[in-house]
């Protein structure tokens, strides 16, 4: 079990490794001196110097990026030359409302998908079952920007409910009710994503899992039907669905951007795409890279709750 | 012992196999949409880029049957146009992910050794890089955008994911016995992956291809949002349903049809995808 | 019939499938002592499995259809509900499952999935529920028992997985034990110590064993009678002896003929059969043995024939064209 | 070891290892054996002692740590590229699950040709002359089912159509690797016979793997036993069931269950289970299982040594051939 972790940490201290190179790189992958990418043509010369002494432009490529990380370590990803505050703090406002957005999806994700494939699963090919397995594979092929924008149109538009449309959002600090409203469209819309993936995993791995011979054992030491859905059938299940879970949330990380932007709700993607709109290079890559090591660290995290579950994982 | 387990009675194994009606009508509709957008220029539409101001925000009419746009654009040319860019981009992609990662996932799985580890390790780096943050980035600093770019791009970050899917069903299908049969007979390597190995990933490859363009042809509506799809006014889906959210209110048709189109050619895509995994008894790959 | 713990009476298990009607157990009768052993051999598609299930009342809900009667110590088991077979199993009547690597749950450390069978049953706090767990692991012959409980089933081997699938069908003393096929998947000397197991824990017990098979040397010399099953149904019946030695149906003859043996000289020719075991979904009206026997006549292929005494006490068989009753098949000494 | 003239396949020292470092197992670890041209020789074992490893090696599917193997006089260890696929020809191989040996996507007769095809050694009428006779052999019609695809077949068939296609490049050596296993026993008779057939036909050599004694000694001439990657014992099969030397091969045969009520009802029976082949016992490897061991056999491994002609044993206390206990003057190795 150790070594199962360790190995894993090591293969996350790499991961991360080869993520900041390519943060770091991505500048000088693009066309141009890095300094016209970064403050765009009609930069002043000052601008530039600055530039040049901040990031070490004129050293070597390789003591430039241990400038780099030695400043990322320190929590410190520059100033922005667009809004000149530090990217660092910036980012540092824009993460909670992602956090409480993906925890307000997953928490109506799971309530729904667990209790509805644990009866789908009891019954496969039943009118529940039918229904259901129908319903979510419409649902999969409707992406979350349609969803959305559907949402807001009937719900805060044609309905007119209160504080739910396009730029209504309200910090958690200063009113909660209102913040949570505001919060509603978009994590329903996150949420009917992640259901579909998590009620199909699971459903599928149930009905599997049903089939097996431990099941067949389970009934024939006279468990009831609950204690074996429960006690037998869900967790070996499970394993499939925590690792589509972990994929989705570092997915809902990087991509969540897409309802945040539409309702103007100022989390990490809103903050990126208005980075990307006005060019800010310095924000984007802070960005970047803070999504990324957050996408890997969940993935380590599900990957670890994963080995906890099923204890063949670690011996293999 | 599968002396065994003939034993038990499995009534799905001596179900006899169909694809159904709906697949072929899903198969129809794709087919529609694909033709729509090669001929698009022959079909009797209007100029999508016309702006009738005579028609401003109509709802259907026989004249425009779906409408127009706040400019006076016909919404139903617009989307057979617009379906151009998503399909191009949909294809194109994946031609360049399955181009790169088919041939890699194959050989690495048939051949293991250090060339596997090798470009399975820098496959996953990247796998665990979030694909869509890759494609955003790249896409935003690189300008001039153009379609090209978009499928270069997006085909690129594709590859992994490919590479992975293909390169765990190469090595289900390897470690079967006759392809080790094949060996012993002596066949050369280049003809054990196209004869014993190609015709047997080829199911899976098949679904998880459409299933990859119709991840694709999202992505580009998500691009599209962000304003790093193609430029207006060329219309493609993602376009159109950002363009019209201004306008939601009091023209929801400008929203409706190209959402529709968008998710009747996804539900497709994905329906056909799945009936082939279940026709050809493919055990869902996750994706 | 006080003293039968089990009585099969004209047992049919149907199922529903896409390709018509399959009849997996196609008229089943017989009866078992108490502390009794019979053995039940066959092929693949014989129907043992289904049969053991059905005895069982495990058979899947839906798309089957059972008929006939099956008294488990003077309880009905066709038609019971789950609710009522829970009551039956695990107390009254038990299974070991073929395949240890299979039935047991992977994600479930052994010792709670022998304890729980305890708890849940017969109601054991616990500590108790621990303490005969432990007591159970010990008695079915696994060292270090009081460590191995808390171990997952990947962490032991095949034969020790099957010791404690044993361990938790005898978790609350049932009176019938049904083992469908233990010892497959199993290595030879492994599979010696699971029989000689089952063996003396029959006696322990005192339990009746359903032993099912499809290895004539598995049931040889561990049961009292044996049962010969083809296509779903019984061919031929009767004390272990009599079937090795005075067996009456072709059958049998052939299944004993076929299977090698470590007593004979190198390159000896076995006598085949042609054909292989049939398609229980294209059953004929006929004797469903006749397209492989080869003293079958037009009447085999049109009626099928029913069950016969032979001149034994209990022994019965299903044959148009009997082998003679003087002929006697001494093994090869 | 002193066989007749050269032998057709000749194998010193052959180790495999797989993994490296701590993790390293040792699957075969040093074995040296001859097969005469015609003859078949039968290696039997438990899961796990590596003889479908040895099997795999001979074909190089998995490579040879160390050691030689002489087909013809030719060391194949050392062949690669277009000399090994050439040499492969000349020895065949057919696996446990006749349904994994068999592309789900090609017709039988594409598979039955394939070999022909890879060689482009026939093709047009010479190669459907070819594929048409070799399907005739096994007791496929080539009319009906040549243009089937093997899901429409029984395992026993699809062991006939890997059969047909293992001779279609006219190999002197086949290897059998659990060939019947997997197959019901009047099935399995079937093809052990087809075997014998095709071998007198082709003037096959044969290298007969299984775990079943009882099958290996209806097909072999001599037979050699496998425990944890080690030969214990080689001999000729009548000689070596009869009277076995090594207390292993005699645990095995005690352990064969045979298909005869008047066989002993129990004999001994070996208790506990392999050890791990990642850390093997020091000395005899058999050692911790074995009641007849002495500290010798904790020391010094012993090498197989001549008892009889042809008849060969690694053990320090070799089963006298009168019976069950060991001989009284250990003779070092």
């Amino acid at each position: 079990m150790l070594r199962y972790v360790l190995r894993r940490l090591t293969l996350l201290i790499g991961i991360v490794w080869v993520i900041s190179v390519g943060s770091f790189y991505l500048i000088h992958l693009l066309p141009g001196d890095p300094a016209t990418v970064i403050l765009g043509t009609g930069a002043s010369p000052a601008n530039r110097a600055i530039l040049y002494r901040q990031l070490g432009l004129n050293k070597p490529i390789i003591e430039q990026y241990f400038v780099w990380m030695g400043n990322i370590l320190h929590g410190n990803l520059g100033t922005s030359f667009i809004s000149e505050t530090s990217v660092a703090s910036t980012i540092r406002t824009a993460l909670p409302i992602d956090v409480e957005l993906i925890v307000l999806s997953q928490i109506l994700a799971f309530a729904a998908a667990i209790p509805l494939a644990m009866r789908s699963a009891r019954k496969p090919n039943g009118v529940l079952d039918r229904i259901l397995s129908a319903g979510s594979f419409t649902l999969l092929s409707i992406p979350s920007f349609i969803i959305i924008v559907l949402l807001v149109l009937v719900v805060s538009i044609k309905l007119g409910i209160a504080n739910t449309g396009p730029s209504s959002y309200v910090s958690l600090g200063s009113d909660w009710v209102v913040n949570l409203e505001s919060l509603a469209l978009p994590a329903f819309t996150l949420a009917v994503g992640s259901f579909v993936i998590y009620f199909r995993v699971l459903r599928s791995d149930l009905i599997a899992t049903l089939q097996e011979e431990f099941i067949t054992m389970a009934r024939s030491k006279g468990l009831r039907q609950r204690r074996i859905m429960w006690r037998h059938a869900f967790r070996p299940s499970s394993v499939a669905l925590l690792g589509a879970a972990g994929v989705n949330i570092g997915g809902l990380l990087a991509g969540g951007f897409v309802v945040e932007y539409l309702l103007g709700i100022p989390g990490l993607g809103y903050t990126l795409i208005t980075g990307i709109a006005s060019s800010d290079y310095l924000l984007v890559q802070g960005i970047v890279l803070v999504v990324s090591v957050g996408v890997v660290l969940i993935n380590f995290v599900f990957d670890f709750i994963i080995s906890v579950v099923d204890p063949r994982i670690t011996r293999e | 012992m599968s002396s065994v387990l003939d034993d038990v009675v499995d009534p799905e194994a001596l179900a006899p196999k169909r694809l159904g009606a709906l697949f072929w009508i899903c198969v129809g509709w794709l087919a529609l949409n694909v033709l729509g957008a090669i001929f698009a220029n022959v079909l009797p539409l209007v100029n999508p880029l016309y702006q009738n101001y005579n028609a401003i925000n109509a709802g259907p009419s026989l004249h425009h049957w779906l409408g127009t746009d706040d400019l006076g654009r016909d919404i139903l040319s617009r989307i057979v146009y617009g379906s151009r860019v998503s399909i191009t981009v949909g294809i194109g992609a994946m031609v360049i992910g399955f181009g790169i990662g088919l041939p890699l996932g194959m050989l690495a799985a048939f051949r293991r050794g250090r060339l596997d580890s090798l470009l399975t390790a820098f496959m996953y780096v990247f796998l665990a890089f979030p694909a869509i943050i890759a494609v955003i980035a790249v896409l935003s600093f690189w300008t001039p955008r153009s379609l090209f770019k978009i499928i270069v791009v997006i085909g690129l970050a594709s590859v992994p994911l490919v590479y992975r899917v293909i390169r765990t069903a190469t090595l289900a299908v390897a470690a079967r016995d006759f392809v080790t049969a094949a060996k012993v007979q002596g066949a050369t390597d280049r003809r054990i992956l196209v004869k014993e190995l190609l015709p047997n990933i080829a199911p899976i490859a098949v679904s998880f291809l459409l299933i990859g363009v119709a991840t694709v042809v999202t992505l580009e509506g998500v691009l599209a949002f962000l304003g790093l799809s193609v430029n207006p006014p060329t219309p493609s889906w993602g376009n159109m349903i950002n363009e019209s959210r201004t306008v939601m209110a009091q023209n929801p048709w400008l929203v409706l049809f190209p959402s529709l189109a968008l998710c009747l050619f996804l539900l497709c895509l994905n329906f056909i995808g799945d009936r082939l995994r279940t026709y050809f008894d493919v055990t869902e790959v996750k994706l | 019939m006080s003293t039968q713990l089990l009585v099969v009476d004209d047992l049919h298990t149907t199922f529903r499938t896409a390709a018509g009607l399959v009849a997996a157990v196609g008229g089943v009768s017989f009866d078992l002592a108490t502390n009794e052993t019979v053995g039940i051999v066959g092929e693949s598609g014989s129907g043992k499995t289904v049969l053991a299930r059905t005895i069982m009342g495990l058979q899947p809900r839906s798309n089957v259809e059972v008929r006939g009667s099956v008294l488990l110590d003077g309880h009905q088991v066709v038609g019971a509900s789950e609710r009522e077979m829970r009551e039956r199993w695990a107390t009254d009547v038990s299974m070991v499952f073929q395949d240890p690597m299979t039935s047991l749950n992977p994600v479930m450390r052994i010792g709670r999935q022998i304890d729980e069978t305890l708890r849940v049953r017969l109601g054991m706090d616990k500590r108790a529920a621990r303490a005969r767990a432990i007591e159970l692991l010990a008695m079915v012959g696994m060292p270090s028992a009081e460590h191995r409980y808390r171990a997952y089933p990947t962490q032991l081997s095949g034969g020790m997985r099957q010791r404690v699938v044993i361990a938790t069908a005898l978790a609350c003393s049932p009176k019938l034990l049904i083992a469908d096929e233990p010892t497959t998947g199993l290595d030879v000397t492994i599979q010696a110590q699971i029989l000689n197991l089952l063996d003396d824990l029959k006696e322990q017990l005192h339990m009746s064993v359903i032993l099912i098979t499809h290895d004539l040397g598995v049931v040889a010399t561990r049961t009292s009678r044996i049962i010969v099953m083809y296509a779903g149904r019984i061919v031929e019946m009767g004390a272990t002896r009599d079937v090795f030695f005075r067996h009456r149906m072709p059958y049998t003859r052939a299944l004993l003929e076929s299977s090698p043996k470590v007593s004979n000289p190198s390159h000896t020719r076995l006598r085949v059969i042609p054909g292989r075991p049939p398609n229980l979904s294209t059953l004929t009206s006929g004797c469903a043995f006749a397209p492989r026997c080869s003293s079958a006549s037009e009447r085999c292929h049109q009626e099928r024939p029913s069950l016969e005494p032979a001149e034994e006490p209990g022994h019965v068989f299903a044959c148009w064209h009997p082998l003679a009753a003087t002929e006697l098949h001494e093994a090869p000494r | 070891m002193t066989d007749a003239a050269s032998p057709l396949l000749s194998v010193r020292n052959l180790t495999v290892t797989f993994g490296s470092g701590a993790h390293s197992v040792s699957a075969v670890a040093g074995i040296s054996f001859e097969i005469a041209e015609g003859e078949t020789l039968g290696l039997v074992g438990e899961s796990g002692c590596g003889k479908s490893t040895t099997g795999k090696a001979l074909m190089k599917i998995v490579a040879p740590s160390s050691g030689t193997i002489e087909l013809d006089g030719v060391d194949i260890t050392r062949l690669r590229g277009r000399a090994l696929r050439n040499a492969r020809t000349r020895m065949q191989m057919i696996f446990q699950d006749p349904i994994s040996s068999l592309n789900p996507r090609r017709r039988v007769r594409d598979i039955v040709a394939e070999p022909l095809d890879a060689w482009k050694s026939a093709t047009g009428s010479a190669r459907e002359t070819i594929v048409r006779t070799l399907l005739n052999e096994v007791g496929i019609d080539p009319d009906v089912y040549g243009a089937r695809y093997p899901r429409e077949f029984s395992g026993g068939q699809c062991q006939r159509i890997s059969i047909a296609r293992s001779l279609a490049m006219r190999p002197k050596l086949l290897i059998c690797d659990e060939v019947v296993s997997a197959l019901d026993v009047s099935v399995q008779a079937q093809i052990l016979n087809l075997l014998e057939d095709l071998k007198a036909e082709y003037g096959l050599t044969l290298l007969f793997i299984a775990h079943d004694l009882a099958v290996v000694k209806n097909v072999s001439d001599r037979v050699a036993v496998m425990y944890l990657g080690k030969i214990c014992e080689i001999g000729p099969s009548d000689v070596l069931y009869e009277a076995p030397a090594h207390p292993y091969t005699k645990f095995l045969l005690g352990a064969a269950l045979e298909a005869d009520p008047d066989v002993t009802v129990r004999g001994e029976v070996l208790q506990g289970e392999p050890p791990s082949p990642l850390d093997p016992p020091s000395g005899c490897r058999f050692r911790t299982r074995c009641p007849f061991a002495t500290d010798l056999c904790a020391s010094d491994e012993p090498a197989l040594r001549e008892v009889a002609p042809g008849h060969h044993v690694a053990c320090h206390f070799p089963l006298t051939t009168l019976g069950s206990s060991p001989s009284p003057s250990p003779i070092l190795g």
